[in-house]
C-alpha cells in the first residue's frame, strides 16, 4: 500500500488508503460549486474539510441530522414556521479564529449575489426562499422565509446547502489580498470574491499549497492534491468539533477502470475499495484476503421513465392498465438476486426502500404489481389488446385500447439503456426476454450514459428529438435524494428532469404538500400514489457500490446519500 | 581527346539537366510538399470529426451537467459553449481557436484541455514508446533470422508465435498476462506506476513490465512480418550476392547490407502505426490503471466532453501526421534515394 | 490447378483453411446437432458449472447455455467480420483504382482523405458511428466496414498505380480502349491478388475489431451475442476462475483470426503479393 | 599462357523440385592473364556455372563435379567448402562482377565505403587506408573525380560509372581470376565499348584470368582468347576464339552465328563520305512529325524529353529509330501513339492532326493503329487469355462482331505469326518470350493497321529467337504493307529490317536518311561514334572496328 504497512492484511497505522470510484478523480474543493463540478466525492472531500451548517446524511444508518458533523448546536424553527433560529458551535477555525453567525452571512452573501451559477441553485428555493438573514450575536443566525415550508424538507434539503465559509479569510478577490469581511456585503463585492474563489477552484493545479484551503473547519486539511487525482486530506490538528479524525492520513486513490481497481485490491493496496457486484459470488475469496464485502445501499430510486409525449408510444404508455401490466411483468426479486448477485434492492415505488424510512407507504412496501405474467396479460386483454400472430399484442381497434392509441397498434417498447455494465445489460436481457413471452416487443439500445442523457430531454409529440421511449440512466441508481426524498423534480408537470413529461394534478398536489408546512403524512401519501399510479416503471434500485473494507478497519457505516466520512473511520476493534 | 572514361554517357548529362533544372534541393521541395499534405490532412480531419460530432444525438449539456441539472443551467451552458448558434459558425469559432493552439475548455475536468492532454500524453508516449522500442529491439532481429531461415521449422514456429500474438485481442492478452504473472505466479504487480510525471512512473519499472509487455506482443508480432517479408526480398537483391562475392562474412551483411535496406518498409509503416497503438494504448491504460491519453479519450467519449474528445482526436491525429512524417524523412535518411517524393 | 497446388504447398495455409471449416461448421451445423434455448433466458439456471444439469460448458448469468451460445455467437462473429472485410474491401478498391487510375488532384484529394481517415483513431470512429446508429448485425458491418477501407484504399491505389503503366494498358489505351475498359479489365483484375490476400487479412481485423467493439459496450442488443461479448463478460468473473466462460470464446476469437491470417498468407503465395502493407 | 586459375570439372547442378539438371557435367578452365567467354542462349545454365564456381547457388541447389582455384601454391576446391572458407576465398581468389550496375550496389551506402569493405575483408588495412584504396581503385577504374564520388550513392552514378564501381570491387584485392556475368548487356553500346575496353586492359596489366559470360558474339570477338558455347546445361563446343566464330564446328554454334543480324561492312571511318544533307521527301506519309517536342511531368514540374523532332514515315515504309538509352526514341514513339501530349509542333497521323482529335474520332484514327513493346512479358495482361489479347482491338472496335467471327481472326493470326492454333485458350506465362512478342504482334496486327510502332520489340529476346520473331515481322510486313516506326537500339537489326533510319542523341534527331548510307557513309560523328561502337563477331573485323573506334575518339 501506499503507506507501506496498511494493507489489508497488514497491521494498522496512521494511513488509509481509499479507492475512488473509477474514472472519478477529485476536481473541486470549493465549499462553494458550480454545475457539474459536485460529484459526491467531491462533496465527500469537500464536507471532511468544511463543516456545514447542518449535517443530514445517512451515515448513523438512517438518513437522519447528524448534530456531531455540523456546525450548528439548536435549531429552532418558528411556531408559525415562517423562520428558524440557529445557534452555533463554539468552534474554531484552523487558524484559531472563532467560528461566527458572520460566516454563515458572509455564505449568504456570495451565494445571493452569484445565485444563478452556484450549483444547487433552484428557482424558489435556496437562497430565494430565505428573506433575510439576521445575525444577532456571534453565535445566531435567524433566517426569515418568504412563507411556511415543511420543515424537515427545509432542515434536510434546503439548511443542509449552507456551508460556513471563514470570513476572515476567505474576503479576498486576489493573491495574497488583504481579507475585508465589509466587502462580501455589497452585491459588486460578492460577486468579485465569488469570481476569485471560483478561479482558485479550477486551478487544480494550484491546490496544493493554496493559503485559502489552510483555514477549514473539518476535521481534516488537505495533505497534498495532484491533478491527476490523487488526493491526501491530513488531520486538522486544531480541529475542535466532535467528529475528530480517527486516522491521521487518508491517501484517496484513482483509478482508470473497475478492473484496475480490483487487481489494486487483491493486490492488498487498497483498504477501503469496492469490487463489482458479480464478485459477491465470490465473497469468500475477498474475506480471505482480509476484507469485509459489503453493500453499500443508495438512499436512491431507479425507474425507466415513459415518454408520455412519443408520438406512437405515447398515449399507449398514457394508460394506467399498460404501465400496470408493464411493471406486473419486472420480476424485480430475481433480477436482484441473480443478475445483480443481490447488490440491488427491489423498490417499488418513487420513495428510497432501503434503508427503511419514515416517508415510506405501506403501499409501496408491498408491491402493489408484483411479478404476475398471467395479471398483465389479463390486463392487456381486457383492455381490447389480442396476441399477434409474431406473438406480440396487437391493439386492432385503437379506441378499444384507450384515447389516442392508433389503430393496428402493436405493444413494442424501446428501451434506450446506458452502456457499460453487465448487470445492466443482463437485467434487460432479462426483462426483453419474459416481456417477449408474456407477448410485449422489446428493443433494446444501448449508450453510453451521457449520451442517454443527452437525448432525452422532455419534449412534445411533433418534434423530432421526441423518438426516444424508455431510457434508462441507473446503473448506479437513477436519482439520487438530498436528505429529504421528494419528488418534485422527477414528476411534478413540467419540471426539469420529469423527462417523460408525466402530469398528474393530485399527484403535483401531493409533491406541492410535501414542502410546504402543515401536512406530515405528504410524504406517505406521495410514496403510496407513485407506487399505484406508476409515473415510472419501477425498477430495482442498485447498490450504491459493493464495499471491500479492511476487516481491521471500524467506523465504516455506509451513508446511503453516497458521502464518506473518513474522520469516522479508524483502525483497531 | 583520350580515351575518355571522363566523357559524361549522354544518359547522365540528360538527367543533370533535368536535375538542374529543378529546384536546388529536391529534398526540400519534397519537405514543403509533404508538410503542406499533412496540414491538408490534419483539416480534414477536423472537418470529419467536427461533422461527426455534430451528428451526435443529443446536446452533451444534460449528460455533462448531470441528471439533476435545472432547465437554466443547461441553457447557461449550451450558450456558453456556442451550442445555439449555427454549425458552421461553431466550426470556424473552434478553427479560429485551434489555429491559436486553444483547444478549449474540459466540461467536466474542470481543466484546459491542453492542460488535461499535456498531463496524460508524457504518460502515454513513454508507454507506447518503450512498447515501441522494445518490439523493434525484438521484431528486427527476429524478421532477418526468419527470413534466413526461410521455410525451416523455426521460421514456421515464430511466423505461428506471430499470427498467434497478432490474433489475441489486446484486451484479453492483457487479462491473460495480469492472471498469470500478478495473481496465479504473484511476481509482477497488476498496476503501473501511479507517478504523476514521467521520471516518478520510472521510478518504479517493474510496474512497467506488463503493461509495456502487453503493447509490445502485437507489435513484435505485427513488425516482425513485416521485417521478414521486406528481408527477404532483400535478401533476393543483388547487392547482398555483390557483397558475399567480395568474402564478406554471411553476418555481417546482414547487418551491414540487409539491415538498411530492409528497414525502409517497416519505417514507412510506423508512421501509420500511431493510431493503432493508441487504440491499443486505451486498453492497456484501462487495465493497468496508468492515466493516460488512451483514457482521457475513452473516458471523454463516455462522458461527451467534446473538447477533450476533439482535443485527443486532434492531438493523436497530429501526431500521426508528424508520425508519417518522420517516417519520411527517416526513410529519406535511411535511402539516399527516396526523395523524389512519396504519394 | 497449379494455384491450388501452390496454395496447398503452404501447410499453414491448408491447416486454415480446415480449422475455418471446422468453425463454419461447429456454428452452422452445431446448432441442429446440440439444440439450446438462446432467446428466453432461465435466471433459475444461471452460472452453472460446467457437466451440470447437462450443460457441457455450464450456463452463463442469464441461464443460457455457453456450448449453445458459443455458436450463435461464433455465427455473429463469423457474419460481420466477414462481411464487414468484404465491404471495407469493396470499398477500398473503388476508391484505390479509381484515385490511381485518374491521378492528378483527384487521387490527391482521395488520398488526403485516406490520410486523414488513418490519422483519426478508428476507435473515435466506432464510437461515435455506434452512437448515431444503433447496434444491429448490419449496422455493426455497416460501421466496421466504415472505419477499416482505408488500408486496401491505400493497397490498390499503389497497385493500380503501377498496373496503369504497364504495357498492356499503355496498349490498350493506344488501341483506343476507353477509361472504364481499362479500369474493369485490365487495372481492377491485375489488382485482384493484392485485394482477395488484403480481403482475408480484413476479415480477420474486423473479426477483431468486433470483439473490441463488444469489449467496448457498443455490442448487439440481446439475445443476439458475439465471441467478443462473450468474452467481455467473461473476463468479468476472472476471478473466479470461471474458464468456461473465458477461455471458449477467446479462443475461438484467436483461432478464427490465425486461421484466416494463415490462409491469407497461403493466398499471398498463390497470387504472388508482397507482404500486408498498412 | 600463364597457370590454370580456375578449373570447372564435371559440374552439376540441379534445383530441388526440378526434374532435370540445370548444368550437366560442364568442364572448362581459365588461366592467368586470359579470356575466357562463355556464351550460350538464355537458360542454358550460365549464370548457374559462375555462381558454383563462386559458391554463391542458393540452399535448394544440390552441386557435384569440382571447382577448383589457384591460390598461390594451394589449390582451393569450391565445391563442399565451408562458409568461412569460402568468405576467405571469394573476393581475394576469385571474385564476380555481375549483370545489372544498377542493382549490383547497395544503394545506401557510399561507393566507397562499398569498395573499402572488399579491401578490410580480406587486409589489415586500417579504414583509412581502406578508403585510400578506394580511391586509388576507383580512380584505376577511370571514374572521374574519384575522390568527391566515393562520397557519393549509387544512384548519383550513371549505369556505366557504376558497372565500373563494381569491376573496382571485383578487383579490390587483386583476385586470380574474374567471373564477369554479362557485364555490359545492360549498357549502351558506347558503354559498353568503353566497358569491354577497361576488363581488356586490366587483364592485360594485372595478369588476372576473367571468365566472361555474355551472349553477345561482338563481345566475345572483343575481347576473348577462348570461347565455351553452352547449350542445355552442357557445352557443346569449345576452342580459340578466331576458329569458333569463323569455322564453328558444331551445328548450334552455327546457327546461333547466323542469327547475329549484320552491319554493312563499309561502316566504319565512313565520316569522309559526308555529302550534303539529302532532302526529306516522303510520299503519302503514314505519319509525319515537324519541329515536336515534348516532356513529361515530374514532381510536378514539366521536363523536356525531346525537341525539334521531325520525321515521316511513308507507307509501306519501315523507318528504324537509334540511338542511345535515353535519347528519346521511346518518347518519339509515345508521340506517335498519342500517348503523351506535344508540347510544340504537329504531328499527322494518315493526314490527320492528331492533337485536335478526341472521342469517336480519334477511335477511328487509332484504329488504323498497331503497337508492340519490349518486354514480351509486360505487353500481355497476364489475367486475359492470349486469344481474348488478340481480339481486345478487335473489342474495341469492332464491337458488334460475333464471337465465331472474331475467333476466326485470332486463329487466323496466330497462324500468320506460326503459332499453333490452341494457343488462343493459354496463358501469356506459359509462352516463352519470343513466342509472347510474336503474340504482340498479332495483337498489333488484327485490325490490319496502316501504321505499326514498334518500340524495341527484340532487345529482350536471344538473338536466335530475335531472328525468328524478325523474320514473321518481315513476313507480315510483305503481306500487309503497312509502314511502321521501328524502335531499337541494335544498329544490326535496323540494317537488316528498315528502309530509312533516323539518329537520335539527347532527344534531338542528328541524323536521318537511306538505312544503307547512314550506316555505311554516316555523316555525323555520333553516328560513326555509335557504328564504330558496335562489336563484330568476327575478330578479325572487330579489331578493325576498335582501332577505327579509338581514332574517332581521338579527332
Ligand atoms: N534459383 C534457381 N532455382 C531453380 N532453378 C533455377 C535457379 N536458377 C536458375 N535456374 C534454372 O537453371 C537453368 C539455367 O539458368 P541460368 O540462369 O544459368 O541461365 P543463363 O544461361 O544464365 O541464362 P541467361 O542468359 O538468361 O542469363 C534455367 O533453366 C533456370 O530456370
Ligand atoms: N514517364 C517518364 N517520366 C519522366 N521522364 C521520363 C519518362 N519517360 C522517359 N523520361 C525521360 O525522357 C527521356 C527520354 O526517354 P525515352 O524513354 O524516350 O528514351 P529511350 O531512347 O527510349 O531510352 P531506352 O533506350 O532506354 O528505352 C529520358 O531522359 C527519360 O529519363
Ligand atoms: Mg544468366
Ligand atoms: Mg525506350
Amino acid at each position: 500500500s501506499a503507506g507501506g504497512d496498511s494493507g489489508a492484511a497488514g497491521e494498522p497505522s496512521d494511513e488509509l488508503n481509499y479507492a475512488l470510484p473509477a474514472n472519478a478523480t477529485p476536481n473541486w474543493l470549493m465549499p462553494l460549486g458550480i454545475s457539474g463540478k459536485l460529484a459526491t466525492h467531491n462533496s465527500s472531500l469537500i464536507r471532511a474539510m468544511y463543516e456545514p451548517l447542518i449535517a443530514y446524511d445517512g451515515s448513523l444508518g438512517t438518513v437522519d441530522r447528524v448534530a456531531d458533523a455540523d456546525l450548528a448546536d439548536s435549531v429552532e424553527f418558528a411556531d408559525d414556521g415562517l423562520s428558524v433560529t440557529i445557534t452555533l458551535d463554539e468552534r474554531t477555525w484552523s487558524d484559531g479564529t472563532p467560528v461566527t453567525s458572520a460566516d454563515v452571512a458572509f455564505w449568504f452573501d456570495v451565494v445571493k449575489a452569484n445565485r444563478s451559477e452556484w450549483a444547487s441553485y433552484q428557482e424558489g428555493a435556496m437562497p430565494d426562499n430565505v428573506a433575510s438573514v439576521e445575525t444577532p450575536d456571534e453565535s445566531t443566525v435567524v433566517l426569515t422565509f418568504d412563507q411556511a415550508y415543511n420543515q424537515e424538507w427545509m432542515l434536510a434539503s434546503q439548511l443542509t446547502l449552507i456551508v460556513p465559509i471563514p470570513a476572515h479569510a476567505w474576503t479576498v478577490t486576489e493573491d495574497g489580498g488583504e481579507a475585508d469581511p465589509a466587502l462580501a456585503e455589497t452585491a459588486e463585492g460578492a460577486t468579485a470574491i465569488w469570481d476569485y474563489l471560483m478561479a482558485e477552484g479550477e486551478d487544480l493545479a494550484g491546490y496544493q499549497g493554496n493559503p485559502l484551503f489552510d483555514v477549514v473547519s473539518g476535521p481534516y486539511t488537505l495533505g497534498s492534491f495532484s491533478d491527476s487525482g490523487h488526493v491526501t486530506l491530513s488531520e486538522n490538528e486544531a480541529y475542535d468539533g466532535d467528529d475528530a479524525a480517527g486516522i491521521p492520513t487518508v491517501n484517496f486513490l484513482p483509478f482508470t477502470s473497475g478492473d484496475a481497481e480490483v487487481a489494486a485490491v487483491r493486490a492488498g493496496e487498497v483498504d477501503y475499495g469496492y469490487i463489482p457486484t458479480g464478485e459477491l459470488d465470490n465473497a469468500a475469496q475477498y474475506e480471505g484476503l482480509g476484507y469485509d464485502v459489503v453493500n453499500w445501499d443508495g438512499w436512491a430510486i431507479t425507474y425507466l421513465p415513459y415518454n408520455f409525449h412519443h408520438p406512437d408510444m405515447g398515449p399507449v404508455y398514457s394508460q394506467l392498465y399498460v404501465r400496470q401490466a408493464l411493471q406486473h411483468l419486472v420480476d424485480q426479486e430475481s433480477i436482484s438476486d441473480v443478475v445483480w448477485h443481490g447488490a440491488a434492492n427491489p423498490g417499488y415505488g418513487p420513495v428510497p426502500q432501503q434503508p427503511d424510512n419514515k416517508f415510506l407507504s405501506d403501499e409501496q412496501r408491498d408491491n402493489p404489481y408484483p411479478f404476475d405474467p398471467a395479471a398483465a396479460q389479463d390486463l392487456l386483454e381486457d383492455n381490447g389488446w389480442t396476441m399477434g400472430s409474431d406473438g406480440t399484442y396487437v391493439c386492432e381497434t385503437g379506441i378499444d385500447c384507450g384515447d389516442g392509441v392508433a389503430d393496428g397498434q402493436t405493444l413494442a417498447i424501446t428501451i434506450l439503456t446506458q452502456s457499460g455494465s453487465t448487470e445492466t445489460d443482463n437485467m434487460f436481457a432479462e426483462m426483453k426476454s419474459t416481456f417477449e413471452e408474456a407477448g410485449v416487443g422489446v428493443t433494446i439500445e444501448s449508450a453510453p450514459l451521457n449520451t442517454v442523457l443527452g437525448s432525452i430531454a422532455p419534449c412534445e409529440a411533433e418534434s423530432p428529438e421526441c423518438t426516444w421511449e424508455l431510457p434508462f440512466f441507473g446503473t448506479a441508481g437513477s436519482w439520487y435524494f438530498g436528505g429529504y426524498p421528494s419528488g418534485e423534480r422527477l414528476f411534478g408537470t413540467g419540471a426539469a428532469s420529469n423527462f417523460g413529461s408525466y402530469s398528474d394534478d393530485e399527484f403535483d398536489a401531493l409533491m406541492q404538500a410535501s414542502l410546504n408546512s402543515g401536512d406530515e403524512d405528504a410524504m406517505q401519501e406521495y410514496s403510496a400514489y407513485g407506487a399505484e399510479n406508476l409515473p415510472a416503471m419501477w425498477l430495482p434500485n442498485p447498490v450504491y457500490q459493493v464495499s471491500v473494507i479492511d476487516q481491521g478497519l471500524t467506523g465504516t457505516e455506509q451513508d446511503s446519500l453516497g458521502n464518506f466520512h473518513p474522520q469516522r473511520w479508524a483502525w483497531g476493534e | 581527346m583520350s580515351i575518355t572514361p571522363e566523357a559524361i554517357p549522354a544518359t547522365v548529362a540528360v538527367q543533370a539537366t533535368v536535375a538542374g533544372r529543378r529546384t536546388r534541393s529536391p529534398f526540400l521541395r519534397f519537405l514543403l510538399r509533404r508538410i503542406g499534405q499533412s496540414l491538408i490532412v490534419i483539416f480534414v480531419v477536423t472537418l470529419i470529426v467536427f461533422a461527426l460530432l455534430q451528428m451526435l444525438p443529443g446536446g452533451p449539456a444534460r449528460g455533462v451537467l448531470g441528471v439533476q441539472a435545472t432547465a437554466e443551467q443547461i441553457a447557461a451552458f449550451n450558450q456558453a459553449q456556442g451550442f445555439d448558434r449555427p454549425v458552421w459558425q461553431q466550426y470556424l469559432m473552434f478553427l479560429g481557436r485551434l489555429v491559436t493552439g486553444d483547444l478549449g475548455e474540459s466540461y467536466l475536468l474542470n481543466m484546459s484541455v491542453s492542460d488535461a492532454i499535456a498531463q496524460r500524453l508524457p504518460k502515454t508516449l513513454l508507454l507506447t514508446g518503450l512498447s515501441l522500442v522494445i518490439a523493434l529491439a525484438i521484431a528486427i532481429p527476429v524478421g532477418i533470422f526468419q527470413a534466413v531461415r526461410r521455410n525451416r521449422g523455426a521460421d514456421y514456429t515464430l511466423s505461428v508465435l506471430a499470427i498467434v500474438a497478432y490474433s489475441t485481442p489486446t484486451f484479453f492478452l492483457g487479462m491473460l498476462l495480469i492472471m498469470l504473472f500478478s495473481q496465479t505466479l504473484g511476481v509482477l504487480p497488476a498496476n503501473a506506476p501511479q507517478g504523476d510525471t514521467v521520471s516518478a512512473v520510472l521510478l518504479e519499472p517493474q510496474r512497467l513490465i506488463l503493461p509495456v509487455l502487453t503493447g509490445a506482443i502485437p507489435l513484435v508480432a505485427n513488425f516482425s512480418r513485416y521485417m521478414r517479408s521486406s528481408a527477404l526480398d532483400g535478401l533476393s537483391e543483388d547487392y547482398i550476392r555483390t557483397a558475399r562475392s567480395k568474402g564478406t562474412p554471411f553476418r555481417r551483411v546482414l547487418s551491414r547490407h540487409l539491415l538498411r535496406n530492409s528497414l525502409t518498409p517497416v519505417v514507412a509503416m510506423l508512421g501509420y502505426q500511431l493510431p493503432v497503438m493508441f487504440g491499443g494504448a486505451l486498453v492497456i491504460e484501462q487495465l493497468f490503471n496508468y492515466p493516460g491519453m488512451g483514457l482521457l479519450f475513452w473516458s471523454a467519449a463516455q462522458s461527451s466532453d467534446f473538447p477533450v474528445l476533439l482535443g485527443c482526436v486532434i492531438v493523436i491525429s497530429i501526431a500521426t501526421v508528424v508520425g508519417s512524417l518522420l517516417a519520411d524523412i527517416i526513410q529519406a535518411v535511411l535511402d539516399p534515394r527516396t526523395r523524389g517524393g512519396v504519394a | 490447378m497449379s494455384a491450388l497446388k501452390r496454395f496447398s504447398e503452404n501447410r499453414l495455409a491448408l491447416v486454415g483453411l480446415i480449422v475455418l471449416a471446422l468453425v463454419v461448421l461447429f456454428v452452422v451445423i452445431g446448432p441442429l446437432v446440440y439444440p439450446t434455448e438462446q432467446v428466453r433466458t432461465a435466471l433459475d439456471q444461471a452460472n452453472l458449472r460446467p457437466g451440470e444439469q447437462g450443460h457441457p460448458l455450464g450456463t452463463d448469468a442469464l441461464g443460457y447455455d455457453v456450448l449453445g451460445r458459443l455458436m450463435l455467437a461464433g455465427r455473429t462473429s463469423l457474419i460481420v467480420g466477414i462481411f464487414a472485410g468484404v465491404l471495407a474491401t469493396v470499398i477500398g478498391t473503388l476508391w484505390g483504382a479509381i484515385a490511381g487510375y485518374v491521378g492528378g488532384v483527384v487521387d490527391a484529394i482521395m488520398m488526403r482523405v485516406v490520410d486523414a481517415g488513418i490519422a483519426i483513431p478508428a476507435i473515435f470512429l466506432l464510437l461515435v458511428l455506434s452512437t448515431i446508429v444503433r447496434p444491429s448485425e448490419w449496422m455493426m458491418i455497416l460501421v466496421i466496414g466504415l472505419v477499416s477501407w482505408l488500408v486496401p484504399a491505400r493497397l490498390v491505389r499503389a497497385e493500380s498505380l503501377s498496373v496503369k503503366t504497364r504495357d498492356y494498358v499503355v496498349a490498350a489505351r493506344a488501341m483506343g480502349g476507353s477509361h472504364s475498359r481499362i479500369v474493369l479489365r485490365h487495372i481492377v483484375p491485375n489488382t485482384v491478388g493484392t485485394v482477395v490476400v488484403n480481403a482475408t487479412f480484413q476479415v480477420a481485423d474486423a473479426i477483431l475489431l468486433v470483439a473490441y467493439v463488444s469489449f467496448l459496450g457498443m455490442g448487439l442488443q440481446p439475445p443476439a451475442t458475439d465471441w467478443g461479448a462473450m468474452l467481455n463478460n467473461g473476463l468479468a468473473l476472472i476471478y473466479q476462475n470461471a474458464w468456461w466462460l473465458i477461455l471458449p470464446p477467446g479462443v475461438a476469437i484467436v483461432v478464427v483470426v490465425c486461421a484466416l491470417n494463415f490462409i491469407g498468407d497461403g493466398l499471398r503465395d498463390v497470387f504472388d503479393v508482397k507482404g500486408r502493407t498498412a | 599462357m600463364g597457370e590454370q586459375v580456375l578449373r570447372i570439372d564435371d559440374l552439376r547442378v540441379r534445383f530441388s523440385g526440378r526434374g532435370e539438371d540445370a548444368v550437366r557435367g560442364v568442364s572448362l578452365d581459365v588461366s592467368a592473364g586470359e579470356v575466357v567467354a562463355l556464351v550460350g542462349e538464355s537458360g542454358s545454365g550460365k549464370s548457374v556455372t559462375s555462381l558454383a564456381a563462386m559458391g554463391l547457388l542458393p540452399r535448394s541447389a544440390r552441386t557435384t563435379g569440382s571447382v577448383e582455384l589457384a591460390d598461390g601454391d594451394v589449390t582451393r576446391q569450391v565445391i563442399g567448402a565451408s562458409e568461412k572458407e569460402l568468405d576467405d576465398v571469394r573476393g581475394r581468389v576469385e571474385s564476380m562482377v555481375f549483370q545489372e550496375p544498377m542493382t549490383a550496389l547497395n544503394p545506401t551506402m557510399t561507393l566507397g565505403a562499398q569498395i573499402a569493405e572488399a579491401v578490410r575483408n580480406h587486409t589489415r588495412a586500417t579504414p583509412a587506408e581502406a578508403r585510400e584504396r578506394a580511391v586509388e581503385l576507383m580512380r584505376a577504374v577511370g571514374i572521374p573525380d574519384a575522390e568527391s564520388r566515393a562520397r557519393q550513392f549509387p544512384h548519383e552514378l550513371s549505369g556505366g560509372q557504376r558497372q565500373r564501381v563494381v569491376i573496382a570491387i571485383a578487383l579490390a584485392c587483386e583476385p586470380r581470376v574474374i567471373i564477369a556475368d554479362e557485364p555490359t548487356t545492360a549498357l549502351d553500346v558506347t558503354v559498353q565499348a568503353e566497358i569491354l575496353d577497361l576488363l581488356r586492359r586490366l587483364v592485360r596489366e594485372r595478369g588476372t584470368g576473367l571468365l566472361i559470360i555474355t551472349h553477345n558474339m561482338g563481345v566475345v570477338a572483343d575481347l576473348a582468347d577462348r570461347v565455351f558455347v553452352m547449350r542445355h546445361g552442357v557445352v557443346v563446343e569449345s576452342g580459340e576464339v578466331s576458329r569458333v566464330l569463323t569455322t564453328p564446328s558444331h551445328e548450334y554454334t552455327r546457327t546461333l552465328l547466323a542469327a547475329i543480324p549484320k552491319l554493312p561492312p563499309g561502316s566504319v571511318g565512313g565520316a569522309a563520305a559526308a555529302a550534303d544533307p539529302e532532302p526529306l521527301v516522303v510520299t503519302d506519309p503514314v505519319i509525319e512529325m515537324r519541329a515536336v517536342s515534348a516532356g513529361y511531368r515530374v514532381g510536378g514540374r514539366h521536363v523536356p524529353a525531346v525537341e525539334d523532332i521531325g520525321l515521316a514515315v511513308g507507307a509501306g515504309e519501315i523507318v528504324g529509330l537509334v540511338g542511345e538509352s535515353g535519347s528519346g526514341k521511346s518518347t518519339v514513339s509515345r508521340l506517335a501513339l498519342g500517348l503523351l501530349p506535344t508540347s510544340g509542333g504537329e504531328i499527322r497521323l494518315l493526314g490527320q492532326t492528331l492533337s485536335g482529335l478526341r472521342g469517336r474520332r480519334k477511335r477511328e484514327l487509332l484504329e488504323q493503329l498497331g503497337v508492340v513493346f519490349q518486354d514480351p512479358g509486360g505487353s500481355l495482361d497476364p489475367r486475359m487469355t492470349v486469344g481474348e489479347s488478340i481480339a481486345e482491338p478487335l473489342a474495341i472496335h469492332r464491337k458488334r462482331m460475333r464471337s465465331a467471327e472474331r475467333a476466326a481472326r485470332v486463329a487466323e493470326l496466330l497462324d500468320a505469326v506460326r503459332l499453333p492454333s490452341d494457343a488462343a485458350k493459354r496463358y501469356p506465362h506459359e509462352f516463352s518470350g519470343g513466342q509472347r512478342q510474336r503474340v504482340g504482334m498479332a495483337r498489333a496486327l488484327v485490325l490490319k493497321p496502316r501504321l505499326l510502332v514498334a518500340d524495341e520489340p527484340t532487345s529482350a529476346l536471344d538473338v536466335s529467337v530475335q531472328a525468328e520473331v524478325l523474320d514473321v515481322l518481315r513476313g507480315l510486313h510483305e503481306e500487309l504493307g503497312f509502314g511502321c516506326l521501328f524502335v531499337s537500339h541494335d544498329l544490326g537489326v535496323v540494317n537488316e529490317l528498315t528502309d530509312r533510319v533516323v539518329v537520335m542523341r539527347r532527344g534531338r534527331i542528328v541524323e536521318q536518311g537511306e538505312t544503307s548510307r547512314v550506316l555505311t557513309a554516316p555523316r555525323e560523328l555520333y553516328t560513326q561514334e555509335l557504328l564504330a561502337s558496335v562489336p563484330a563477331p568476327d575478330p578479325a573485323v572487330q579489331r578493325q572496328r576498335r582501332a577505327a573506334r579509338l581514332g574517332l575518339l581521338e579527332e
